[in-house]
């Protein structure tokens, strides 16, 4: 399925949240690198694509019905081997169905755990008057306390590209402290020019959180992703 | 020839709604227009009246024998449609509504607005308004001030855009109290049709607007469409800055948002983004608008960020160079010609180095001298001159020795004359001959500084969009 | 008698390098003092000249019969060192050192400052300067223009200290231009004997002094001796407020230490921590420093932080709004019955919430009545009134209006009268009352922000140091 | 010894730096808490030091020369048994005997490990013109990247306290933020106060830094401590 396939999908069940395994195929799509990331429905497959991915993994719950997946006890991280995953498999059906009793659930996501690196966010939302926006900030403390974030309109250009890491007042961040390997600044540049491209020629979307973002000193990784569709 | 050339250079107007009584709007806008000197034929239209202020009146637009450029309506909402029924039959090229009562209080006159709105569209005439000031054109050749406002400022190269008619008058006195010049002021009201975008195009092409103010209360188109051609215009070959004060600032929309970019974007965050990629200054108070606008009318921009800074006082040196590295620039380094040139016109009790102190009792010479020396030294990018009253100061001669240097030099040049009375015959001199001038050293090095991102904007280099 | 008396009212004062020849310091502080109107007895000293100025001059200040409070000294460095020892044998109380050439200069010049320094402390004289513009005390009983400046600020309950001359002149132009008054007004240059702790001593004593600006280049005493002290002035039962504008941030001295908590402190942080500590509002520029000054001399502070905003005009409203939340106000919500009340007397178009809209062609009545009905509302702590000036505007009218209000209100109220020249007659009925009123609603808005700011310094309350 | 004791001391012994443990002695005797930390001379003493305090422990060396300790190798955390300390103890001596061959070694301090808490950071610093300064700041990427920190001149009153937590830019974090707990916010005011009096009472100390804090619901830990003494 290609990302265009996967939002009509979406549209004909009448969703406008996509999974994170969905948000993450089309991201990848566009050239975002993510966390590998796949649906395990039952828990050997969890075990066998974990196996294949290479332990320690993630396991998530996947459920459209489920917002916030670490309230609902549906995130397990750093699982090293057979045992572990199957422990979490259980224990994350279990109370994600305790609670959410009437939530719709796909199975587990499976992802490899990605090499930690200073968090960034990025992410787009329409605004009610001006469509599209793109957005770019550091993760963690800083934009949640501080709202350290840079908004430009879609679509941008690389000159705006470069403004938006620029901006942020705790910039200093990406280029590498307290021994934290500096950030791939212009590889962050290209992600927001991906970005804003792919808003600007795909109609229907309202809302993209990529949130956390790890970045390297060449590349960076999208940890966890969202996409909301436009109610029509 | 531009549709809005009606509006701000008409050949013709009439006047809808004229009246002989003093005080009314219709009677004091045909007076100032009368009384400003208009340059082209004005016609009162007013089916009661026989003349006003001694001009022969028409009971109709469509009774006027000649031609009619623009029709300036000054009726309520109802009489207005059918005036501007009357002024399509006319022919006229450009309409101007100031009465209030449409779209504004919702109802009958948001559907009057929106009647008038598609006459006029499809009888493709350019309508201003409604609940607007009206339009000021001091050129000269024009001389037309179809205002509230009894006075016309004088001619200048400083264009203005404002959404509200009351801030309008309050600019047009201040400007006047600081001996401000303006090329175009248009009030635009409700936005019915011509709007920031429309004005911005046509203050680009004129050739008498160097720089646009705007006081903009919302965009109301989209902004993908003004970012891609305010970005041209205020780069390009023939940049036109822009400065614009944006009040406003509800969130509500925002804060029904789901995801976490959602819960950040705040309408004014949005805007801030939208100024940025037009290339479009924001600030935030009325002084800033000027200051900058000030500064920008000067069409000199600074290669860098090294300011030097020539003071006959240490305190206001000091605060100007706290300033200057708020706003983003540096104190220059000088050589050591430079210094030692210093040598040759300064008392040894002076500073030599940046901030250089001519000391309380320099007369024009120390300051012709030290402008001419640092403006030469290829280190500084730009310098603010700080002249304080005391009993051997020059004003007047020493804005005169700035002004010829300012003449022949590609750096800019800015003053602070700090005194009202004191110093104004120099503050007016080097007004008219355009260096900018200010009352502070805080608000000289702050406007350097807006001047300075001017630079770092026009001097912005199409990138290829992607790396890889 | 404090001792500065004899510094802000001495009952006579002699200048020592009084001249003859126009142009000259010595001249032209005699001058000023001479035709401003000095109650006391003026004396000029020159050992060359028999009368200046058709005043008997003496040879040295020990020649004159009768007493001498203040001496001011207008000589070269040596020469006043001189001048001081015959000052003293005279038994001056004070004495003013305006000429240049002492520390500032270092060598010989810091030598002399130094001994003149310890003359009068020996002899227990206060000494203001060297390196000074003078002192001015406009009050009618005392007159005294001992300064540089021609012009003598009118009188009015604002105290000024500045440590740079320079910006003293400047200054006082200023406050001509804005009709502003002055209690006391001091330069205190290198401040060898008297400073600002000195003088905030004086000034909170003064019953014509209820406001006080600062223009500091570097506090020169013990932080915790200026803290407890100035504390105890800007708080306690008769509070004094204090403003300051404080330049100059070389971090140097930080930059070498060796800890985190080190790393951190540069020395502007630092003199943010003091003036917190001492309850001093600080400002960043000359126009902040007039506008805090204006609202804080009006002697009311609010509540809380509940502004009502009445005004005539949509755009300055919504200015005056964003500018009240970014200076920590809240938008008052107004009383159901605060609303009746407004639609007696405001047309249906006008917004009966807060921002109140009394639309562009308001008078005086519907100012008059908005402005009674929300300060009555228990939920509104302060008001700021917009007028901006359209066809039926009665800027005087409306100002009288305020101002019969404001006599009985415990309110504050502040206005931003729009516009220099149609609005002046207004503005100057609101000076005259002390109803602190500004050209733009942002910085009306700002200033009751610092008024707040008070509000909330003063019912600091003390409390037990520990806990636990 | 008594804190004066140890300034009198480290005076005779023309130190200007007092070593960890002698920092967080003089601090805890003014009624600040800091988390255990003694000194071991020996890998026994190291291991009966750990034994007493419990594990998991840390291991860092003592030493007033060496003042970038983890740059040295000189810091081992988490030591869960005593074979790890006795591991970690050999370690530390090797690498610091090789990174700092002049350094005078004193031994090893060994710690409890503290609960992990919102990170702040408190010190004091003598002013050139205006003497001894108290600083209020959040610990980590805020207070290195931003300088979001309160300054106040000794000796400060309550209401002084008071204002220097609630003036930082990042004051939410110590509301608690994102499912950690509250920081116990009087407890902080009343230790800036023990800082002010302390330093107000004591000439000759030039700077002092608490870098980290851990703060808890209740009460507030010490984790690393600097004091530097006045040159003569
Ligand atoms: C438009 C407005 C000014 C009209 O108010 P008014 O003066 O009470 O209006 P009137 O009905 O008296 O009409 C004005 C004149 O036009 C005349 N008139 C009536 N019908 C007319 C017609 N079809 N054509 C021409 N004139 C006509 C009237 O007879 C009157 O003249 P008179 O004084 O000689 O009798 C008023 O409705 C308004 O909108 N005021 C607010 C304006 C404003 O604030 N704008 C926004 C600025 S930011
Ligand atoms: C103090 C200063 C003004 C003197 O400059 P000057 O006018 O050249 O000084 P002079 O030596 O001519 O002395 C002035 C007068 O005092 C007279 N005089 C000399 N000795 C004297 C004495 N012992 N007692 C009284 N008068 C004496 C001189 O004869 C002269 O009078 P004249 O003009 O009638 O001949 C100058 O040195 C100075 O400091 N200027 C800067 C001032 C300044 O900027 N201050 C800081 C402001 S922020
Ligand atoms: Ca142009
Ligand atoms: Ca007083």
């Amino acid at each position: 399925m290609t990302g265009l396939d996967i939002i009509e999908k979406a549209r004909q069940e009448k969703r406008t949240i996509l999974t994170e395994i969905e948000a993450k195929q089309i991201l990848g799509e566009i050239g975002i690198n993510c966390t590998d990331t796949r649906l395990a429905t039952t828990k050997q497959e969890a075990v066998a694509l974990s196996e294949e991915m290479g332990y320690p993994v993630v396991l998530k719950i996947s459920s459209v019905d489920i917002t916030h997946k670490s309230d609902a006890g549906g995130v397990k991280v750093n699982l090293k081997d057979r045992a572990e995953v199957e422990k979490a498999f259980d224990e994350i059906m279990t109370s994600c169905r305790a609670a959410c009793p009437d939530a719709d659930i796909e199975g587990v996501a499976v992802q490899g755990m990605a090499k930690t690196g200073t968090e960034i966010i990025m992410g787009m939302i329409k605004d009610p008057s001006f469509g599209p926006v793109v957005m770019f900030g550091l993760g963690g403390v800083l934009v949640e306390v501080l709202k350290d974030v840079s908004f430009r309109i879609v679509p941008i250009e690389k000159k705006d590209a470069i403004e938006m890491t620029g901006e942020i007042q705790g910039k200093k961040l990406l280029e590498g402290y307290r021994g934290q390997e500096p950030a791939d600044i212009a590889y962050l540049q290209d992600m927001l020019l991906k970005l804003s491209d792919f808003v600007d020629n795909t109609p229907g979307i309202e809302e993209i959180d990529m949130n956390p973002v790890f970045t390297y000193k060449e590349g960076a990784a999208v940890v966890d992703a969202r996409i909301i569709l436009a109610a029509d | 020839m531009d549709k809005l050339d009606a509006i701000f250079a008409p050949d013709s107007i009439a006047v809808l709604g004229a009246s002989t009584q003093k005080g009314k709007v219709g009677h004091d806008i045909f007076a100032n227009i009368l009384y400003g000197g208009y340059q082209g034929t004005l016609y009162p239209v007013n089916p009661k009246a026989k003349s006003i202020l001694s001009v022969k009146c028409y009971g109709s637009i469509t009774d006027i024998p000649d031609p009619v450029d623009l029709a300036m309506i000054i009726l309520p909402p109802r009489l207005s449609l059918n005036a501007v029924e009357t002024c399509i039959a006319k022919g006229v090229k450009g309409v101007v509504i100031v009465s209030a009562g449409f779209k504004e209080v919702g109802g009958e006159g948001l559907e009057i607005e929106k009647k008038i709105q598609n006459m006029c569209r499809e009888a493709n005439i350019r309508l201003v308004g409604p609940n607007c000031l009206g339009v000021i054109n001091p050129a000269p050749s024009v001389s037309l001030n179809a205002s509230f406002s009894k006075r016309m400022p004088s001619a200048g190269n400083i264009s203005f855009i404002s959404q509200s008619g009351a801030l309008c008058t309050a600019v047009l006195d201040f400007a006047a109290d600081k001996g401000f010049g303006f090329s175009k002021f248009i009030s635009i009201g409700n936005k019915a049709d011509v709007d920031e975008l429309d004005l911005l195009r046509y203050y680009h092409k004129d050739p008498n607007t160097d720089v646009v103010m705007i006081y903009m209360e919302e965009l109301s188109r989209s902004a993908e469409e003004f970012i891609s051609e305010v970005r041209e215009m205020t780069s390009g070959i023939n940049p036109t800055p822009v400065i614009v004060i944006k009040s406003g600032t509800s969130d509500a929309g925002a804060a029904a948002a789901a995801s976490h970019t959602g819960s950040l974007a705040g309408s004014d965050t949005i805007y801030d983004a939208i100024f940025e990629q037009s290339g479009i200054i924001r600030c935030h108070t009325v002084n800033e608008l000027f200051d900058y606008a000030e500064v920008l009318a000067s069409k000199k921009v600074p290669q860098g960020d090294r300011i030097a800074i020539v003071t006959n006082a240490g305190g206001p040196g000091i605060i100007a160079t706290d300033m200057s590295e708020h706003s983003g620039l540096k104190l220059a380094v000088f050589s050591e010609e430079t210094i030692k040139e210093l040598h040759k016109y300064l008392p040894p009790t002076a500073n030599f180095h940046n901030p250089v102190d001519v000391i309380g009792d320099a007369a024009r010479d120390r300051y012709e001298n030290t402008l001419a020396t640092v403006i030469s030294d290829p280190g500084v990018d730009s310098v603010l001159i700080i002249l304080t009253p005391q009993s051997m100061t020059d004003a007047v001669g020493t804005a005169e020795a700035i002004v010829k240097i300012a003449r022949s030099a590609v750096k800019p040049i800015v003053c602070a004359f700090m005194g009202v009375v004191d110093v104004s015959d120099g503050v007016g001199l080097l007004q008219k001959n355009h260096v900018p001038v200010y009352q502070f050293p805080e608000s000289a090095a702050r406007a350097l500084g807006a001047l300075y991102a001017q630079t770092r904007w026009l001097s912005r280099r199409v990138l290829p969009q992607y790396n890889i």
